[in-house]
C-alpha cells in the first residue's frame, strides 16, 4: 500500500508541466477555441514528448507505461487546460487497439505511437445515452472484409481523427450484450461522411455517418474490449478532472485572498472560508478516487467496473461542485469568457457527461452493490 | 383563508390570457418556448405591443399612464405572460427606473422620459455595478463633476444587461467624496449617446454578448437630467430595489421552463427512469413551494394586514430553481449537450442538428444561469440580509 | 387568494396558545414522558377548550370546523411541543367515521368531540411500510355483524383509545386495492389484545392484535376513505412540524445572540448566520407547503393526494434540515435530553416517520406528476 | 503508487484476524454487531483481554510495553478489531493520555501509569471541555491553586464521557491567569476517588448516560501529579490532539455499520427499492472515498515523503458518514423505530419485540450520532482550520 510517485513519474510530471507552462498559456488555448478548436497541433507537440505513445507497448514504438503514468499525464493536461484529444487518442484508442489481431495492431500502434494518426472511439448512438450495450449500427461480413452501416454521434476530435474504432452489430438485437463487433474504419474510406462542429470545451467533435463504410474486424466479441477502454478513458478524464480542480481552486484561493469587498479581502468573510473548505474536501474526494481508478484498472472486469462507476460518481460529484463554486466565489468575473477560471467550469461539466453522469454511474454502483464495502470489497 | 382566485380576479386572468393570445407573435414565443435566440428587434416588437396597450408599464399607477392594477393583477399578468412564452419585459426603463422617477423625478422628468419607456420606444439601461463594486454597491467610484450647467461624468460601469441597446442609461455615481460611502451618491441619467460614453461588449462564458462595460469620459449630463437632489443618490437606489419585489423570484418562468424540461425529458427517454423522474418531481415540489411563498406575499401587499420580509428568501430559492431546470435539461441532453454551434441556436436555421434540435441550447443555457446566484445582490449577500432579520442583529 | 387568518381564527389560535403557556411547560411535557408518556389526560384538557369536537360536524356535538382551523391548532400544539394524541384522535378518527352509518356516527361522534372517546387509526402491519393498500388483517361477515383477525403494528396512543378503526380485508389479497373495509373496533372487545409502550417522542403507542375481535362496519370501500383521512392526518402533522419549526427556530436564535465563543456572540460568525437564514428558508417553504396541504383538501382525490404528498415531501425535508441543524448550532446543550430542543428535533423526526417519509413522498409526487405543474396545476 | 498490501502487511493481517476471532467474546461481537447495549464489564473485558496481549496500547512503542507497530499495522489492527465487531477502546487511557505521560511525564508518572493503562485496569476519563468552554479550549475556568505539595482544584468539567467508570481523569487547569488565555493551564492527573470530586450524568437526548459532568470542589492533588511543566499544559493538549490521526474518519466501523444497514435495508424489504438502494449505493461511494483518503494519508506517514494535512476534513466526512449510516438505517425501520423501549435495546431481552428486533436502537443511534458533528472540534471549527490551511491566511 503506497501512493508515492516513482521518481520517473514526478520527471514525467514535470516534463508535462513544462511544455504547459511555456508552451500551452490560457491566450493559446483561448485563441485556438475561438479558431474553432482544432487541436491536431497540440497533439503533434505532446506527441514529441512522447505522449502519444504512453500506453502503447514498446514493441510498438510506445513507452509501455501503465495507468499511474497515464494518471499523472493526464492530471497535468487538466491542469493547464490542455484540450488535444488525449485520452482519447493515447489511452482509449491503444486499448481498443491491444484486442485486434497482430497484423492490425502492426499497422496502427507505430503511428498511434507518434501521433501520426489520430485513432479515436466512435461509438455514441441516438438513444442510447451511456448505454455501451445499445448498438444499431449493422456490420456486415463482405468478402474477406466488413462493411459497416449507421451513424454515430458526438464523436471526439471526429473530424481531425484517421481513423475510427467503431463498434457495430454483426448479430443480435440493439440491446443484446452479444454480437457487437469492434471494428477500424478509416476516414478516407468509401462511405465514410464527417461532419465536424466545436464543442462546449474548445476543442471539436464530429457526426460520423457510415454506408456501407469498409472496415477492419478488431474483435468479434467487443463489448468487453469497449468496456474495458472505456474505463481506461474514465481513468484517464478522472486524472483529468483532478488536475482541472485543482488547479480552479488554487485560481479561486488567489482571488478570495486578492479580490476586496467591504473593504477587506474576500478570504475573511468565514462563509467563503467555510465554501472553500467545502471545495478542498470534494478535491481531495475526488483525487483519491481518481487514484483509485488508475490502480483499479487492472483488476478483473466486474471488480474494475465497480470501482470505475464508484470513482467516476465520485469525481461527477466533485467536478460539480468545485466548478460550480468556483465560479460562484468568483462573482461577475466567474462567468465571463475572458478569465479562465470559467472554461475549467466548463470543461469539467462536460466530463461529467462523458463515459456516464452521476445518475448512470449510481445505477452502475447499485447493480454492482455487494455486501460487503470499501476499498478491497 | 382561501387559495383560489376570486371570480374578478379569474375573469381579469381570462382576459389577459385571450389578449395574450392573440397578440403575443409565434415567431416570438417560439423563441422563448425553446430557449432560442432572442434579437432586440424581437424584444422591442414585443415591448412596442405592451406598450400600445398600455401594458409595458404594468405595475404603473393610472396617473402616469398605468393601468392602475393591484398586485394580484400584476402577478397575474406576469403569469400570463410569461406561460404564454413572452419574453421577459426588460426592466430597466419600466420597472426600474420609471418608479424612481414617478416618486422623486421633476414634472419635467417625467413629462420628459415616461411616456418613451411606456410605449417601448426608449430602451433603457442601468449603470449601478463597478469594478471592484458589486455587491459592495456604495464603495463606487465613477465621479461627476459640477461644472456650470453640467456634471462631467468620468468613470466605468460594467456587467450593464443589454447595454449594447440602450438609449438611454441610469446611473448611480459619486458627487462627494465626504462622509460615509453612501452619501455622496447622485442619481443621474445619461443619454447614451452623448459624447464620451463607449460601451464595450463583455463575452459570457456561454459565448453570449449580454452585459457590457461602459466607459464614461468627460461625459457632459445636464443638470437637469440628475433625479431628486444631489448626494441623495443612495435614498433613491434603495427605493428601486425595494420595487424588486416578488418577480425576483420568477416561479411563472420557472413553471414554464419546468414544463419543457419533461417534454425534453421525454423526447430523450429519461421521463420514465425513476432516477431523472425523482429530480423532475423534486424539482416541482420546489416549484409549487416557491408559488405559495410567492402568493402568501402577494395576499399580505392585498391585505396589508402583515408585511411578509422574504424578499430575500425569494431571491436564493428562485435563483437555486432556475440553476436546477437548467442542469437537468442540460443532464437531460447528456452527449448531445457537448456541440457548440451558435448558429443552431438561433430559430429557422437550416442547418443539420446534432441530436435533437431542443439539445442546443441546453449547455450553454446552464453556463449562462450560474449568474443568477450572483447578480441582483449575490446570494451569499442575500443570506447575510435574510440572517439578520432572523437574528435582528 | 388570501392567506389572512380570520379573527375568529386568530382567537383560536389565541385560546391554545394561552392554555400552552399556562398550563403546558416543557417540564410537564417533560415528566409526562419521563412517567410512560400518557397523555390521555392533557387531551382531556384540549377537550375543554373544546378543541377534541374541532372537526365534528356541529350536529354531533362538535365545531365543525374545516382545514384551517385545525392546521392553526396544530401548528400551536407543535410550537407547544403537546404530545397528546390530537391529529389522531380529533381530526383523522372524524375523518373515518365520516364515512360510517348514521347509527355508528351518533354512537361514536359525540363521545369523540367531547374526548370520552379516544378513537384512533390502527392501520400498520408488518411489511406494508407506508401502503395503505397493503392489507392482510381478515374480516369476516359473521350474523349482522363481523369479527377481525390480524396485528396491527404502532398504533398511535394505542393502549389509551377506547376505539380503533381497522382496515381490514373482506376480500382479495393483501395488495389488492379494493375489497379493504374499515371497522370499528372497541378495546374493550373480546379477542383484543393490546400492549403498549413508550414512544422517542414522549408518548405512547401499542401492538394490537386481533383473534376473531368484534368489528362495526364503517365503510365496505374503505381505501378512499382511507387515504382521506391519512390525507388530514398529513396536513394535521405538517402543521405541527410548523410549529415546532418555528419554535425550535425562535429558541436557537436566542441561543447564538446569547452565547459567547471565543469572546463574542456566536451569532456574529458569518457560517452560523448563514445556516440560520437557510434554515428560516426551510421553515418558510415549510410553512408554504402546510398551507398549501390544508387548503386542497377539499380537492377530488387525485388532486388531493398528489398535493399532499407534495406538502409532506417538503415538510419531510425541512424537519429534517431545521431539526438537525438547530441541534447543531446549540453545540453540546442541544443533544442533551433536559434541553427542549432535542425533543422538538425528535418530535420533528418522528413526523418525518408518520404517514410517509421523503422516498415515499417522492414515489407519490412522482406518480402523479402531469404535464403542467404549480399551485394551480 | 500500489493500492495492495505487501505480503508481510496481509500475513500480519491474517495473524491479528485469527487472534481476533479467536479472543473476541461472541457475546460482545452480537451486541457490537447488532448495537446493542455495551456495559462497563463488556468494554472492560475485551481491554483486559487486549492487555493481557500487550494490545490496549496497540499504537505505543517497544520501550514503553507496546507492540512498536508501524502505522500500517495500527490500521490493519484497528481495521480487524471494528469489523469483528470488537468494541471501541476506549481511547482516553491508551491513546490520548497514555502518549503525553511518554512524552513529557517523569520516570515514576510513566512507571506508575502506564502499565495499569496498558493491561486495561485503569480507567482513564477526560477532563478537558468546561460549560462555557466548548470548541474554545483556551477560555477554561478551573482553576488550581498551589498550597505546598497540591494544588487545590475547583471547577467544573462537562461532557466527560464514561466518566462514571474513570479511576483517573486528566484535566487542563488553570493556574494562572497571566498572559493569553492558552497560556496559565497546567496538565494534571487526578484520582477520581480524591475527595470533593462528584460527577454527575448527562442523559443524552437518546437516552442514554454516556457523559458527565465532574464537578472539583476543593480538590486537593499532589504536584507531582502535574504533568511537565507548570503552565505548560496548552502544548501537551495539543500533543495529545496531533495524536488523534487517522482513527478520527471511523471507516473502519463504518464500513462494519455499512454491511449492517445492507442486512436491515434487505431484511426491512427496501434493498430492491430503487429509491432507498441508490442512498445505500452513494453511501457506499462516499465510504470508499473517505477510506481512500485514510490509506493515502498512512502511505504519506508510512514514507515520511510528503505529509497530508486532510486531518480536518477526515473528521468532517467520517462524522457525516456516521450520521447518514444511522439516519438511513432509521428510515429502513420506519414506522417500527417509534417505540423507546431501553429494555430491547440490551442483549438478551426476553419481551416482544415491536416489528423486528434490529429495529429496537435504530432511533436512539441517529439521535446519538448528531454529536459527531459537535464533538472533537465542531465540523465548523474543523472547516476554521480546513481554510485556514487552503487560504494560507
Amino acid at each position: 500500500m503506497d501512493f508515492d510517485f516513482t521518481d520517473d513519474q514526478e520527471s514525467l510530471r514535470d516534463a508535462v508541466r513544462r511544455w504547459v507552462d511555456k508552451g500551452f498559456s490560457f491566450e493559446r488555448r483561448h485563441a485556438l477555441a475561438k479558431a474553432g478548436g482544432a487541436t491536431r497541433a497540440v497533439y503533434g507537440e505532446l506527441a514529441e514528448l512522447g505522449l502519444a505513445g504512453l500506453a502503447v507497448p514498446e514493441a510498438h514504438g510506445g513507452m509501455g507505461f501503465g495507468p499511474v503514468e497515464a494518471m499523472v499525464v493526464c492530471e497535468e493536461l487538466g491542469r493547464g487546460l490542455v484540450n488535444a484529444p488525449y485520452v482519447h487518442g493515447a489511452l482509449v484508442a491503444p486499448a481498443l487497439l491491444a484486442a485486434a489481431p497482430a497484423e492490425l495492431q502492426a499497422a496502427w500502434l507505430p503511428k498511434v505511437a507518434d501521433a501520426s494518426a489520430l485513432v479515436v472511439l466512435a461509438a455514441q448512438e441516438a438513444g442510447a445515452r451511456y448505454r455501451l450495450d445499445r448498438v444499431s449500427t449493422q456490420a456486415h461480413a463482405s468478402g474477406d472484409g466488413w462493411t459497416l452501416t449507421g451513424a454515430k454521434g458526438v464523436v471526439p476530435a471526429g473530424d481531425e481523427a484517421d481513423a475510427y474504432v467503431v463498434p457495430a452489430r454483426w448479430s443480435g438485437t440493439p440491446d443484446d450484450a452479444a454480437g457487437i463487433g469492434l471494428f477500424l474504419v478509416e476516414r478516407q474510406a468509401a462511405g465514410v461522411t464527417v461532419r465536424g462542429y466545436p464543442t462546449q470545451d474548445g476543442a471539436r467533435a464530429a457526426e460520423l455517418s457510415l454506408a456501407g463504410a469498409q472496415a477492419a474486424l478488431i474483435s468479434r466479441d467487443g463489448l468487453p474490449v469497449l468496456e474495458h477502454a472505456v474505463d481506461v478513458g474514465i481513468a484517464g478524464v478522472c486524472a483529468e478532472a483532478v488536475g482541472l480542480m485543482d488547479r480552479l481552486t488554487a485560481m479561486t484561493v488567489d482571488y478570495l485572498n486578492t479580490r476586496k469587498q467591504f473593504g477587506v479581502a474576500l478570504s475573511s468573510f468565514q462563509a467563503l472560508r467555510h465554501r472553500i473548505a467545502d471545495v478542498k474536501m470534494q478535491l481531495e474526494l475526488a483525487r483519491s478516487m481518481s487514484y483509485f481508478a488508475s490502480l483499479k484498472l487492472g483488476e478483473p472486469a466486474a471488480a474494475r467496473r465497480r470501482a470505475l462507476a464508484q470513482a467516476k460518481y465520485q469525481i461527477n460529484q466533485s467536478a460539480r461542485f468545485v466548478g460550480q463554486q468556483c465560479v460562484q466565489l468568483h462573482g461577475g468575473i466567474g462567468v465571463t469568457d475572458e478569465y479562465a477560471g470559467s472554461h475549467y467550469f466548463k470543461r469539467l461539466t462536460m466530463i461529467e457527461l462523458q463515459f456516464g453522469d452521476s445518475m448512470h454511474q449510481l445505477g452502475e454502483v447499485s447493480a454492482r452493490m455487494q455486501d460487503t464495502a470499501g476499498v478491497f470489497a | 383563508m382561501d387559495l383560489n382566485f376570486t371570480p374578478d380576479e379569474l375573469a381579469f386572468r381570462d382576459e389577459i390570457r385571450a389578449w395574450v393570445a392573440a397578440n403575443l407573435p409565434k415567431d416570438i414565443s417560439h423563441k422563448v418556448h425553446n430557449a432560442l435566440h432572442l434579437s432586440k428587434e424581437d424584444m422591442q416588437r414585443w415591448a412596442r405591443i405592451l406598450g400600445k396597450q398600455g401594458w409595458h408599464g404594468w405595475a404603473w399607477p393610472k396617473q402616469f399612464g398605468g393601468p392602475g392594477w393591484n398586485v394580484i393583477q400584476r402577478h397575474l399578468f406576469e403569469e400570463e405572460c410569461a406561460l404564454a412564452g413572452a419574453p421577459r419585459v426588460v426592466p430597466f426603463g419600466p420597472v426600474m427606473v420609471a418608479p424612481v422617477i414617478m416618486a422623486f423625478g421633476s414634472p419635467e422628468q417625467q413629462a420628459r422620459h415616461l411616456p418613451g419607456i411606456m410605449s417601448g420606444e426608449v430602451w433603457w439601461s442601468q449603470g449601478y455595478s463597478e469594478p471592484g463594486a458589486g455587491s459592495d454597491l456604495a464603495s463606487l467610484k465613477t465621479r461627476a463633476e459640477r461644472r456650470g450647467d453640467v456634471y462631467v461624468v468620468n468613470g466605468q460601469k460594467t456587467w450593464t444587461t443589454l447595454g449594447q441597446h440602450g438609449d438611454w442609461i441610469f446611473c448611480l455615481v459619486r458627487t462627494s467624496s465626504e462622509g460615509k460611502p453612501q452619501t455622496g451618491i447622485s442619481f443621474l441619467l445619461i443619454d447614451m449617446k452623448s459624447p464620451g460614453i463607449t460601451v464595450r461588449p463583455i463575452i459570457t462564458l456561454d459565448g453570449s454578448h449580454e452585459v457590457n462595460e461602459v466607459w464614461f469620459d468627460n461625459v457632459e449630463v445636464p443638470v437637469e437630467n440628475r433625479v431628486g437632489e444631489e448626494n441623495k443618490g443612495w435614498t433613491y437606489a434603495k427605493h428601486l430595489l425595494a420595487h424588486e419585489r416578488t418577480n425576483i423570484a420568477d416561479v411563472n418562468r420557472a413553471k414554464r421552463e419546468l414544463e419543457r424540461l419533461k417534454r425534453i425529458a421525454r423526447a430523450e427517454g429519461v421521463y420514465e427512469d425513476t432516477r431523472f423522474r425523482d429530480e423532475i418531481a423534486r424539482l416541482e415540489v420546489d416549484i409549487v413551494a416557491l408559488e405559495m411563498m410567492v402568493l402568501r406575499v402577494l395576499s399580505a401587499e392585498k391585505s396589508g394586514k402583515a408585511a411578509l420580509d422574504v424578499a430575500g428568501l425569494l431571491k436564493i430559492r428562485g435563483s437555486e430553481i432556475q440553476q436546477r431546470y437548467s442542469e437537468l435539461m442540460m443532464l437531460a441532453g447528456g452527449p448531445w449537450t457537448l456541440p457548440f454551434i451558435q448558429e443552431a441556436m438561433e430559430a429557422g436555421w437550416q442547418g443539420d442538428h446534432v441530436g435533437a434540435a431542443h439539445c442546443a441550447p441546453l449547455a450553454a443555457t446552464y453556463f449562462n444561469m450560474r449568474k443568477t446566484t450572483i447578480y441582483g445582490g449575490s446570494n451569499e449577500v442575500q443570506r447575510n440580509i435574510v440572517s439578520a432579520t432572523v437574528l435582528g442583529s
